[in-house]
């Protein structure tokens, strides 16, 4: 069922990965895991038992890119990203999560996104499971996991000297066919490992019934209080494996149309020409994400679009805690809607 | 609740019932140990959740530019606050009258990336003594000594005690010594111009414009920043160096006479940027060229408004 | 190979003309380079749909398309001065090449409305795609479809009126009931005087078998919606086009929701019945 | 040592030139390397026009501008010469050399000064390296 792969080998596959991938892989960034690029000779930092800061979604939609390069006389020529087939190695469950969600908002049937798809075709996940999470972590909250499999293409299990390998595609096969498999007591001792993380993590919220909770509260008291601690910073939302809000704009001295993240919690998200602002406070901006997450996203897709990363429980200057945030509205009474 | 947290409760209390302040701003407690959140509370009954310690990250000034120019705000304030308040004043985004200032002397701020690149994600709860951090795990409990967790900022601050606070609970501490604040800046400016460039850039290039240390900052209450006005259009928009070294440039230039150095924005970044480097450099320059320190009083104008024909030796002739 | 949803169609403008007296709007006729995108175009349009204009160097802005398909291969938009992106279209000349996504979002329910009286009200600007509903309508093959037509257009002064030589034949024609506005009394002006939900009122379309459809400002329409169901309208029968701040146009960027609607690929054309079940976000 | 001349932005206020030649000079023989901003006053150059001569990659800025008590406007200039100054104070400390950035405050008989100040900072910049701190924008498009 699941191979081995001996930790004093990931360096020797990586590179000979390498030689028909590119291969990105959280390295050191001063002092957090980032994503970078590797040929397996950087040093990896992968053992440490949380999260990149900067979530992955950024391999797949970048902060800023060009969509298009134009010329003063009105043509213009689309620059869609070429690039090696691509592994994006150790990736954890809730951002591999993530980016199955981001998969369901720009690989539509109409108007599919052609830059999102053509990174998101060529690249191969494997996620790493979390042996001990964080205690802001809220991943078995939202349908995913500690060792979720969703959008890997094999997941690995850290047991001390081995990664235990769980393949889950034919690419995931592929590029773990030459390792041996594993023997019952290691398949026993992953489960274990995994169950102990599993029990580690308690239940952040109720999430049976929110939608229709916060729905129904769309005018509550409750948003302008949780405005009132709110910066207006955009942390939470470019630190979220699913926020995938863009702008887009011409870089005149470029000559480029670009493409850059944007969030909800700035005041020109939403701001028209005419100043007229539809969500002028940041009581309608914290609404809005939160919405967007947890009810908009169940409209659209029938999913919650939150991983439980809990990034932005961590980051969060001001320690705005969505958790918090949900669970009162889960101890409103049913009854005193719009209130 | 620490003896220093319950003084500041009734004090809050009284002046909460005895409705000499609209709205109380302070922190309460939040499920993150590391990040108290910023409160307000209206009525004494909600001062349970009143936390007063020193993972407060933000500077409460802030807050206080959302506020009409009527509305009666108390604040819990450490020196760089009480500064911040100061100067908030000068540039009449508040009444003075209308501002009740709890001082409390400063022990320095622990700074959370300083414990999170040390002890990991995983701490479930600190705890702090007179010296110590205790940073306790799910099995385990480590302690630090605070000085090593301290903030940069805290680690070079010269005006820990609240300047002019109605009332100030709690011992004064000493002031800092100001050539060793100076320190940090004098050496960065003895590098040559390569080296500055080069960790300019680096610190630079990894910013992702969350504009978190704007919306920290007690300084950038402007409506409409610089960076998010289109027409025309001052920077790039893209996260380019251009865009990125733009905004770290003029984010600092703007608050030249201006920063009352507590780190706020550094402490918001997701990124671990240093910034304080770049607003030291202004203030220092403000301390040796106009003999100005900002927040020192609610009266004083800075440089950069006070200009006149004094400056006149000033023009390289 | 996908086609690229943020690639603009290359357009070059046919004609421009002001609309108005104070040089505020200014109509923009385009033709397209190529005539397969006029193929393409004209067998997805739908009146009361949008396209996104796109000015390369200074970005792209959404405006209503303001005229019916039998026409003519060219696309008609009525830009208000605005932004430095309507502002840029104001002073392009013929000849010039501009960029268009379109159409886009869902356009008026001409299906749904067959063999119904039609009450359309429009008020400022915002009557472009009223304009080319209106158009639409009055096509040989498509009239006989539709029962009486009602148009109630209403501007601040006569000068503000869009279409000038168009709506002023109007009042002659026998197949429509054309009522025009303005909101404060002029000399020479012989039409109602008043808001234009006012003069709803004033003109009272009956509801039975009546489909009312209005754009215009937020505060015209919100009063106008009220009023049309004093009438005795039912939210289903009343429809309206909303705008919003828009990038892509096509419900990926995320910022023109209203609840879990995104205006631009839902909409921009709901039912008062829809938008009752929505949260109020505008 | 650049091998071709520096890129110089010259923001000139347009009433510091006493002198008709001067201003005429200015207006039309300024060589093709040196870019002519001109300003109502020096106290309406706002740091971002310098910071964005920077990106786009002068070599030198030159801001010129009158002398205290003859300011047009009174004291346009004193407050501009405390910010220019300071700003230019802080691009050195994060790389981009002070003596990039000069100022030459005129007067009324400084007939002909303007040639012979920029000559002399063109001369100076020619001996130090093409400036690539900050320069962001080089090689893109500049009309």
């Amino acid at each position: 069922m699941s191979q081995i792969l001996p930790k004093k080998n990931l360096k020797q596959l990586l590179s000979n990965w390498a030689a028909s991938y590119e291969i990105y892989a959280p390295q050191q960034l001063e002092k957090f895991a980032h994503f970078m690029p590797t040929n397996g000779s950087e040093l990896l930092y992968i053992d440490e038992q949380h999260n990149t800061r900067f979530p992955p979604k950024a391999l797949f939609l970048p902060q800023s890119e060009t969509l298009m390069k134009y010329t003063r006389f009105g043509a213009a020529q689309e620059t869609i990203p070429e690039s090696k087939p691509r592994i994006v190695f150790g990736i954890r469950p809730c951002d591999a999560k993530a980016v199955d969600l981001l998969n369901l908002m720009f690989l539509t049937e109409k108007d599919s996104d052609p830059y999102y798809q053509a990174r998101r075709k060529k690249t191969a996940l494997i996620g790493i499971g979390c042996n001990i999470p964080c205690p802001s972590c809220f991943c078995t909250t939202v349908e995913s996991g500690p060792f979720g499999r969703q959008g890997m293409d094999a997941l690995l299990t850290d047991l001390e000297d081995i990664y235990l390998v769980r393949t889950l595609t034919q690419t995931g096969k592929t590029l773990f066919a030459e390792y041996p498999e594993a023997t019952e007591a290691q398949e026993a001792e992953a489960k274990a490992v995994q169950q102990r993380s599993l029990k580690l993590i308690d239940p952040a919220f109720e999430t049976k019934g929110l939608k229709a909770k916060l729905d129904s509260n769309f005018e509550n008291a409750l948003w302008q209080k949780f405005a009132d601690s709110c910066l207006g910073c955009g942390i939470c939302t470019f630190l979220c494996p699913t926020c995938f809000c863009f702008d887009i704009a011409d870089e005149a001295q470029r000559k480029e149309r670009v493409r850059n993240w944007d969030t909800c919690m700035f005041r020109t998200y939403s701001l028209e020409a005419s100043q007229h602002n539809p969500r002028p406070t940041r009581r309608e901006r914290t609404r809005q994400r939160v919405m967007h997450k947890f009810s908009y996203w169940l409209d659209h897709v029938n999913k919650i679009g939150c991983t439980g990363c809990g990034r932005c429980v961590r980051y969060c200057p001001v320690g705005l805690d969505i958790r918090a945030m949900l669970r009162e509205f889960n101890q409103l009474e049913a009854e005193v809607a719009n209130g | 609740m620490t003896d220093l947290e319950s003084k500041l409760t009734a004090e809050i209390a009284n002046l909460l019932d005895d409705k000499k302040v609209d709205v109380f701003i302070a922190f309460k407690k939040a499920e993150s140990p590391l990040h108290p959140q910023p409160a307000f509370f209206t009525e004494s009954n909600q001062l349970g959740d009143f936390v007063y310690n020193s993972l407060c990250q933000n500077n409460l000034a802030a807050f206080i530019p959302r506020y009409p120019l009527s509305a009666r705000i108390g604040m819990v304030v450490r020196g760089c606050e009480n500064r911040a308040v100061n100067h908030l004043v000068v540039e009449k985004q508040h009444a003075r009258e209308n501002i009740f200032m709890i001082g409390v002397p400063c022990e320095g701020l622990v700074d959370w990336h300083k414990l999170v690149n040390r002890f990991g994600e995983e701490m479930i709860a600190v705890d702090e003594a007179k010296d110590e951090i205790m940073i306790s795990y799910r099995d385990r409990q480590i302690r630090a000594p605070r000085q090593e967790l301290l903030h940069d900022s805290c680690l070079r601050c010269v005006h820990p005690n609240p300047l002019s606070a109605d009332v100030t609970i709690g011992e004064l501490k000493p002031e800092g010594d100001p050539t060793l604040a100076r320190t940090e800046v004098a050496a960065f400016s003895a590098l040559d111009n390569a080296a500055r460039h080069a960790w300019f850039r680096k610190e630079a290039e990894r910013c992702i414009r969350c504009y978190a240390c704007r919306e920290a900052c007690p300084m950038c209450y402007c409506t409409e920043c610089f960076v998010d006005h289109g027409v025309p259009r001052w920077t790039e928009s893209t996260v380019s160096p251009a865009g990125m070294r733009a905004w770290h440039i003029v984010r600092a230039f703007h608050q030249a006479g201006r920063c009352v150095s507590c780190g706020a924005c550094e402490r918001a970044c997701p990124m671990d940027i240093k910034m304080t480097y770049l607003t030291e450099k202004l203030n220092e320059d403000m301390r040796t060229k106009y003999q100005f320190e900002c927040g020192m009083d609610d009266k004083t104008q800075p440089p950069f408004a006070a200009f006149n024909l004094d400056d006149k030796n000033r023009f390289e002739l | 190979m996908v086609k690229n949803p943020y690639l603009p169609i290359p357009m070059h403008i046919l004609r421009t003309y002001y609309e108005s007296t104070d040089r505020s709007l200014k109509t923009l006729e385009l033709s397209f380079d190529d005539p397969e995108n006029a193929r393409a175009f004209f067998a997805a349009y739908n009146p009361g749909q949008f396209c996104v204009l796109s000015v390369f160097g200074k970005g792209e802005c959404a405006l209503g398309i303001a005229n019916a398909a039998w026409e003519g291969d060219f696309v008609r938009f009525t830009a208000q001065k605005m932004g430095s992106v309507t502002q840029t279209l104001h002073e392009m000349k013929a000849g010039d090449p501009i960029g268009m996504r379109g159409p886009l979002g869902n356009g008026f329910p001409l299906e749904d409305w067959k063999h119904r009286n039609l009450v359309i009200i429009g008020g400022g600007c915002a009557f472009s795609t009223l304009y080319a509903l209106t158009k639409h309508l009055f096509h040989p093959a498509v009239r006989n479809d539709y029962g009486e037509l009602k148009v109630i257009y209403g501007t601040r002064n006569s000068g503000l009126c869009m279409y000038k030589q168009d709506i002023q034949s109007w009042h002659h024609r026998d197949d429509l009931e054309m009522h025009q506005a303005v909101d404060v009394p002029e000399e020479g002006w012989d039409h109602h005087v008043g808001y234009v939900p006012n003069v709803v009122k004033e003109v009272a379309p009956s509801p039975d078998n009546a489909v009312a459809i209005v754009c215009g400002p937020p505060i015209m329409t919100k009063f106008t919606l009220s009023a049309l169901t004093g009438l005795g309208f039912a939210p289903e029968a009343i429809f309206t086009s909303l705008e919003k701040r828009m990038k892509c146009g096509i419900g990926k960027c995320g910022r023109c929701n209203i609840g879990p609607k995104y205006i631009c690929k839902d909409g921009p054309v709901f039912s008062l019945a829809e938008l009752n079940a929505l949260p109020n976000d505008i | 040592m650049i091998d071709h001349k520096p890129k110089i932005i010259l923001f000139q206020c347009q009433w510091c030139l006493y002198s008709a030649e001067d201003q005429t000079w200015v207006d039309t023989q300024l060589p093709v390397n040196i870019h002519l901003v001109k300003v109502p006053c020096t106290g309406r150059i706002n740091t971002l026009y310098v910071l964005n001569a920077v990106q786009g990659g002068a070599d030198g800025v030159m801001i010129s501008g009158c002398l205290p008590e003859q300011c047009h406007f009174k004291e346009g200039n004193l407050g501009a010469r405390r910010q220019l100054d300071q700003f230019a104070d802080f691009l050195d400390h994060i790389g981009y050399e002070r003596n990039r950035v000069r100022f030459t405050w005129l007067d009324l008989q400084d007939r002909g000064r303007i040639q012979r100040d920029l000559a002399q900072f063109e001369a100076d910049l020619t001996k130090m390296p093409k400036s690539e701190a900050l320069a962001t924008r080089v090689g893109g498009h500049h009309d």
